[in-house]
């Protein structure tokens, strides 16, 4: 490795740099009196980062503009970005160190801590964070990152789920949905519903391509379609799990008898029901071409400025026998062949820090991580944003918890796309078992 | 400029100017060093590593943990899901290259004459060549949408029934290879076209004073003809259709249910998704003993015995 | 045939090819929702804009790392095609002129290498070129694709077609190795250069994987592979935006395609004649 | 302006990697100003030779020298030799005048004396209408001017010409034939020509060389090789139509030809002593110098024949005729002569009155003698080095 060493002296540039950094932070003392007694960003040199994020366009851009000024004012060196396209995220991390010097700071797919730890590709933050931080996130941002008693990194934000809809669409017909988790109703209940509504739209727009629900399916993996297999059994069976405890086995998991009434579900939607489209495309709610769809927070923003006419409302998303959304999103990792690894830890913890995390979750317009925040702002207590509050405190769980999480999320996003296709369900689904059962085997 | 003549003298002058002359390799390197250096480092090392990565395993890293000997190409072997990416990628020659070759034939028959009006189409039948193939992709994947799709728009706007294309087996085939056919048509038609403009035209007046008729002159002297253009367009349609990768990557991935799982873009999950070296490499170099293979067979078979004098 | 039939069966045959990306060029001109809004069934606004706007080229252009990016798609085209037409003029020239030991094997070897599907290698050149200390630069992107066995080929027959006297009478009248390339062949097969020259450069707006692979900067990455990074699979996907990217990174391409376009249909071009 | 320059070849050996050869060793001396002609049919090596002398191909063994110079390893460009093609090798995307430039622009020459120079070989060869025209626009006569005068214009050593006019039609290569011997005397300068055609030997060369299989069969100016070729090979190449060839016996001090004999008294006497002691030998009669005999014709050999058939060129007419002293190896003697031979005899005559029956006498001197292997009697064929 011909990295240069690393600079034991700082030279006159970065004592510049550490000059306006105190500056900053005795500014922001002067605002907060207990924040100038213990500097938490203490130690930081001020060196430039290289992140390595997958390419959201101007979306993106925007969020990590905010970020950069505020890891400036904090006394932080500028971020350089290496933006891959989001399918390929995975593929970047594990080859981000062949060939030179990688990125020193990872946002990567949350589930893949832990796979990225068993590579031995992350370096942990545990002794960033105190007892109070990792109790003040969100349980399934602290599970989703905490591998053998370490944790790795926190996520840019949390992510509940519930269905969209337009609430003069459902007056119309005048049904009453559920508003919150306790009136949560199950596939059965929703599926009345949905037909009532597809048939009575399609007549009145003589429209057959207008559908009841997108759910979101294709490209997104386990994320969303992954809750219909698991809600089909109790908390804790095999279906729950999906896989095994020790997250090398999905045979006896994935095509448990529960587990295939969920995947048999997915298919039954798109052909016995046929009240959701097989298009791919994401637009279809936004356009008006479906009446329900299932989403994260992140999507409120965009819908309100494409459809500003309706009444956007949501109901809690169905389940089959136990409620359950995915959450966790992306997690910043520090690379742990970073020459920077001072700086990448403590950008790493500004970004689980209340002010760093704030302008990611904003920018995402999703919940942020932490509970504290959460109780800080008023928006979060009212509808729509309380329903996916509430989805986050009590039925999210990680995504499965598996080495090579994205193998898994590959062979099931196939899966998943040969189910809807309309083939056998329990062959595709024994199959995909045993395929993913030799991909994680190399973990052992 | 005077030499000595003495025999010995001139024996060893004439090994050290040998470079004046257009023999031995001394010259010929000089010329050939570009060339042979990108050959050796970007074409044969490569081959060197597959073969030496395909003898091994590999953590989900990428990192060399084991020596496998041929153990993974008995893995990919035996592997069923492989033996059908192999037959679909055979399947998609047979289907691909004799539809190519027919569509690009009868361009090239058509847009022979050189005239404004056939550069004009023939430039449009070549036009999907340089638009790429990311792009292409996408364009396709906007147009055969199920659901908002302008092609499903026009099938039910004349009455018949909507197609999911892609999530459903035999349209996902067709529009992949659709796709392929309709975006090398214009290389075929190239090489069809040079072929043509190769044949002298005394051939064919003899053979109308003969008495060929149109359909005669075709099948007797022009196909006859053509049988170099030919074996060079076989070959590249072959090779085409064992490269298809990108449209099978940004639409079907490999689905519905294994309908367009091509050799190659199993290689490329195994290695990009899976990150098995040692597999994909082994899957890699037994793609390549088969497409070696059958273009050696259609070259035996489309074995051209005479030339022009 | 009737000349009304023949002209409306090469319509047709332009038809089929241009289609889609015409659609895609009237899409650019088209926001999301009013797309949509026709997408469903089928009338004249399922393909023409209804109400044209210029707003997705706006927002194109406005992408910050574009304008590089389609400059470098631009340079590597020049770069990589001027490359593969000298070394394959060079290699030409020595295979076509030089007699040495092994010169057919060699060819054949050359040609070999056109059966090893350039996908199918990725993961191997990857290697290669992170041993090679070229990950993330332009010239690693370019150095492996310089060589090409088709240009080679064409090239090498281009030059059989030149009668060996010509080389000779330019020796004999004072022309070096060089010279007698330069002078007598060059000006001679100069189609034959143009075509493959062309071919390459057209070549690299094939490019999909390669630079995924081998480029992670975005800055020095090249404008189809980011453009394909708009495709979002976590929210809705700009079609009009990507369409108008796509259609600005075509138009260099198209340009020198148009330019030179009348040398690819000549004979010596793509078959070397015979 | 004449210039010194002699080219010698020594041993000149060629072969090709398939282990046939090419050239058996090869030695020529052409004196400075001298019109060498190689001569014989296609493969014979002769333009394996030109190539070899002009550095194009590499020879395996022997010695070029040109003047005083050592050529053997020379680079082309350095041999100060101008060549032209039987194609002519005409640089197509060049004007005429830019051909004619090209070999001054190689020499580095400044423009202005290359324009002088370009129009001065232009005017000499009529080429002044022609200097903005490419090769494509010219006729086969132009072009073989323009070549002529692209070799020519850089003055070299010596002039290579691989039959030059072979592209032509008849009357033009009459002409042009001319054309090259007047500006070869002007010029001075030594000149190999090669060619297949027997006529542009005779009347261009001051010496001819006969190849045949890389092997050279005689070396002479044309009239001596006319007059005494060396072998049947020689005999049969030279000369508007090949001799017709009997064979004869040697039977006590006379030749028996079928009917017809000829004592020895009536042969030349150096003819007399090579041919005493042998049995088979093979008697060429050239039909020009056969003429019908009547009873004076006592000391020739005279053939008695059966017209088959005539033709009349110009104002001469070709007999053909067959007489029973025909010969019976014909393949033997096609073999030696490396053409195909008929047992059909010819008779070239002015005078067209002949019935369905010849009669023809030859002077014994001018009957040649070779033994059964094709080698001449009598007569020393090729001239020495």
């Amino acid at each position: 490795m011909t990295r240069s060493a690393l600079h034991a002296e700082p030279n006159r540039r970065d004592l510049l740099k550490g000059l306006s950094a105190g500056v900053a932070a005795a500014a922001l003392g002067g605002l907060s009196p207990a924040f100038a007694q213990s500097n938490p960003y203490a130690g930081l040199k001020g060196e430039p980062l290289e992140l390595l994020i997958w390419d959201g366009g101007a979306f993106v851009d925007n969020m990590m503009a905010s970020v950069q000024a505020k890891w400036s004012a904090v006394g932080g060196g500028t971020l350089k970005f290496r933006k891959v396209p989001f399918g390929d995220l995975d593929r970047a991390v594990r080859s981000a160190n062949q060939g030179g010097a990688g990125p020193d700071v990872f946002l990567a797919n949350a589930p893949n801590v832990i796979t990225y730890k068993k590579l031995g590709l992350i370096e942990p933050v545990t002794d960033m964070f105190s007892k109070e931080d990792l109790e003040d996130f969100f349980p399934t941002v602290r599970l989703g990152s905490e591998i053998d008693g370490e944790f790795y990194g926190p996520s840019t934000n949390e992510n509940g789920q519930a269905l969209y809809y337009d609430r003069q669409l459902t007056d119309r017909y005048g049904i009453k949905l559920p508003e919150t988790l306790a009136d949560a109703w199950t596939w059965d209940e929703w599926l009345r519903v949905f037909k009532e509504i597809q048939a009575g739209e399609r007549k009145r727009r003589g429209n057959e391509q207008f559908f009841a629900l997108y759910p979101n399916m294709g490209n997104t993996g386990l994320f969303f379609s992954g809750i219909f297999p698991r809600s089909a059994g109790g908390k804790g069976s095999n279906a729950w799990k999906m896989v095994s405890d020790d997250g090398l086995k999905s045979s006896g998991y994935l095509n448990s008898a529960e587990a295939l009434q969920g995947l048999q579900l997915i298919q039954d939607i798109h052909h016995k029901h046929a009240i959701a489209p097989v298009s791919t495309q994401k637009d279809m709610f936004y356009n008006d071409q479906v009446a329900f769809f299932c989403g994260v927070p992140l999507y409120l923003a965009p819908i309100k400025k494409a459809r500003p006419d309706i009444d956007l409302a949501t109901a809690p998303v169905p389940f089959i026998k136990t409620p359950i959304i995915h959450t966790g999103s992306f997690a910043w990792l520090v690379n742990r062949q970073t020459a920077k690894m001072g700086d990448a830890k403590l950008f790493v913890k500004f970004m689980g820090s209340p002010e760093g995390n704030d302008v990611v979750a904003r920018g995402w317009t999703s919940p942020p991580i932490r509970k504290s925040m959460v109780a800080d702002r008023p928006e979060f207590k009212t509808k729509p944003m309380a329903l996916f509050i509430d989805s986050i405190t009590e039925w999210s769980v990680p995504r499965p918890k598996v080495p090579g999480f994205s193998e898994l999320d590959t062979m099931w996003s196939r899966l998943e796309a040969d189910i809807v296709s309309g083939g056998d369900v329990k062959a595709l689904a024994d199959d995909a078992a045993r395929r993913i059962d030799a991909q994680l085997r190399r973990y052992a | 400029m005077p030499h000595p003549t003495a025999a010995s003298g001139r024996d060893i002058s004439r090994r050290n100017r040998s470079a004046a002359f257009l023999e031995g390799w001394g010259p010929a390197l000089v010329f050939l060093c570009p060339a042979l250096v990108m050959l050796c480092l970007f074409k044969l090392w490569p081959i060197a590593e597959a073969i030496h990565t395909s003898t091994g395993t590999f953590d989900p890293g990428g990192q060399r943990i084991d020596t496998a000997g041929f153990d993974n190409f008995g893995f990919a072997l035996s592997d069923s899901r492989f033996q059908w990416g192999l037959w679909l990628s055979l399947a998609a020659a047979i289907v691909k290259v004799p539809v190519q070759l027919a569509l690009g034939l009868a361009a090239a028959l058509m847009l022979r004459a050189n005239t404004g009006g056939n550069a004009l189409v023939r430039a449009m039948v070549i036009s999907p060549m340089f638009f790429g193939l990311p792009v292409t992709t996408f364009v396709f994947a906007y147009l055969f949408d199920a659901n908002v799709g302008a092609i499903n728009a026009i099938l039910s706007g004349i009455g018949l029934p909507r197609v999911a294309w892609l999530s459903t087996e035999a349209p996902a085939q067709l529009l992949v290879l659709g796709l392929s056919v309709w975006r090398d048509v214009g290389v075929t038609m190239l090489v069809f076209l040079a072929g043509l403009s190769a044949i002298p035209p005394q051939i064919a007046a003899a053979a109308r004073l003969d008495g060929a008729g149109p359909l005669a002159l075709f099948f007797t002297i022009t196909l006859p003809l053509l049988a170099r253009s030919f074996q060079f367009a076989v070959v590249l349609a072959t090779l085409a259709s064992f490269q298809i990768l990108v449209p099978v990557l940004m639409l079907t991935k490999g689905g519905p249910t294994g309908a367009t799982d091509l050799a190659s873009f199993q290689i490329y999950e195994t290695a990009f998704s899976y990150f098995d070296l040692g597999t994909a490499s082994s899957m890699s170099l037994l793609l390549l003993v088969g497409l070696i293979v059958v273009i050696a067979l259609e070259l035996r078979w489309l074995a051209v015995k005479w030339t022009y004098e | 045939m009737n000349r009304f039939s023949s002209l409306t069966l090469r319509f047709l045959l332009a038809a089929i090819f241009v289609a889609p990306i015409l659609l895609a060029l009237a899409a650019s001109f088209r926001d999301n929702s009013e797309m949509y809004r026709h997408a469903g069934s089928l009338s004249f606004w399922t393909f023409l804009p209804s109400e044209p706007t210029l707003d997705a080229y706006r927002r194109a252009i406005a992408l910050p790392r574009l304008p590089m990016q389609l400059f470098n798609t631009v340079l590597l085209g020049f770069v990589m095609a001027t490359g593969t037409a000298v070394s394959s003029l060079l290699a030409g020239y020595a295979l076509s002129r030089f007699r040495f030991r092994g010169r057919e094997a060699l060819f054949l070897l050359m040609l070999f290498t056109l059966f090893i599907p350039v996908d199918v290698i990725l993961p191997p050149l990857f290697f290669v070129i992170r041993d090679l200390g070229l990950i993330d630069s332009f010239w690693g992107l370019a150095l492996p694709f310089i060589f090409s066995p088709v240009g080679v080929y064409l090239i090498r027959q281009a030059i059989e077609e030149v009668p060996r006297e010509l080389d000779h009478a330019a020796s004999l009248d004072g022309a070096g190795l060089w010279e007698v390339l330069r002078t007598a062949i060059l000006p001679n097969i100069r189609g034959a250069v143009i075509a493959c020259w062309l071919m390459h450069f057209v070549f690299v707006w094939e490019w999909y994987l390669w630079p995924l692979t081998a480029m992670r900067r975005d800055d020095g990455q090249l404008a189809q592979v980011a453009i394909a990074g708009l495709i979002d699979p976590l929210r809705s996907t700009d079609y009009a935006l990507v369409f108008a990217a796509a259609i600005l990174t075509i138009v260099p391409a198209f340009i020198v395609f148009a330019l030179l376009q009348r040398f690819l249909t000549s004979s010596q071009a793509t078959t070397g004649g015979k | 302006m004449i210039a010194m320059h002699k080219l010698v070849l020594r041993s000149v050996t060629k072969s090709y990697t398939k282990g046939t050869t090419v050239l058996k060793p090869f030695d020529l001396v052409a004196q400075s100003g001298e019109l060498i002609v190689l001569v014989g049919p296609s493969g014979c090596g002769k333009s394996t030779l030109l190539k070899l002398i002009a550095g194009l191909e590499k020879l395996d063994d022997g010695q070029i020298l040109l003047g005083d110079r050592d050529i053997t390893d020379a680079e082309p460009r350095q041999r100060k030799i101008a060549m032209v093609f039987q194609n002519y090798a005409l640089y197509p995307h060049l004007t005429v005048r830019e051909n004619l430039a090209y070999p001054l622009r190689r020499q580095k020459l400044r423009m202005p004396a290359i324009t002088e120079k370009v129009a001065m070989v232009a005017r000499q060869l009529r080429l002044e209408e022609l200097l903005d025209r490419r090769p494509s626009q010219l006729s086969g006569g132009q072009k073989q001017r323009v070549a002529m005068g692209r070799a020519i214009i850089r003055e070299p050593d010596l002039f290579l010409l691989d039959e030059p006019l072979s592209n032509l039609d008849a009357a033009l290569r009459t002409h042009v034939r001319g054309e090259i011997r007047d500006l070869q005397r002007r010029l001075g300068t030594t000149m190999i020509y090669v060619t297949h055609d027997q006529v542009e030997a005779q009347t261009l060369a001051d010496r001819v060389v006969i190849l045949r299989d890389g092997e050279v069969q005689q070396i002479g100016p044309p009239q001596e090789i006319y007059a005494r070729p060396a072998n049947i090979f020689a005999a049969a190449f030279l000369g508007a139509a090949p001799p017709n060839f009997l064979a004869g016996r040697v039977i006590n001090g006379r030749i028996d030809v079928g009917q017809a004999s000829l004592p020895f008294s009536d042969l030349p006497g150096e003819c007399r002593t090579a041919l005493a002691g042998r049995e088979q030998v093979y008697l060429g009669l050239r039909p020009e110098l056969l003429r019908a005999a009547d009873d004076h014709y006592g000391d020739h050999l005279v053939l008695h024949g059966a017209v088959s058939s005539r033709e009349i060129v110009g104002n001469t007419q070709n007999v053909y005729f067959r007489t029973d002293t025909a010969c019976a190896d014909m393949t033997r003697l096609s073999a030696l002569a490396g053409r195909y031979l008929t047992d059909e005899l010819v008779w070239t005559t002015e005078n067209s009155n002949t019935g369905d029956t010849v009669k023809l006498a030859i002077r014994p001197e001018d009957i040649l003698f070779f033994d059964a292997e094709g080698q001449a009697i009598g007569t020393h064929g090729s001239d020495t080095l």
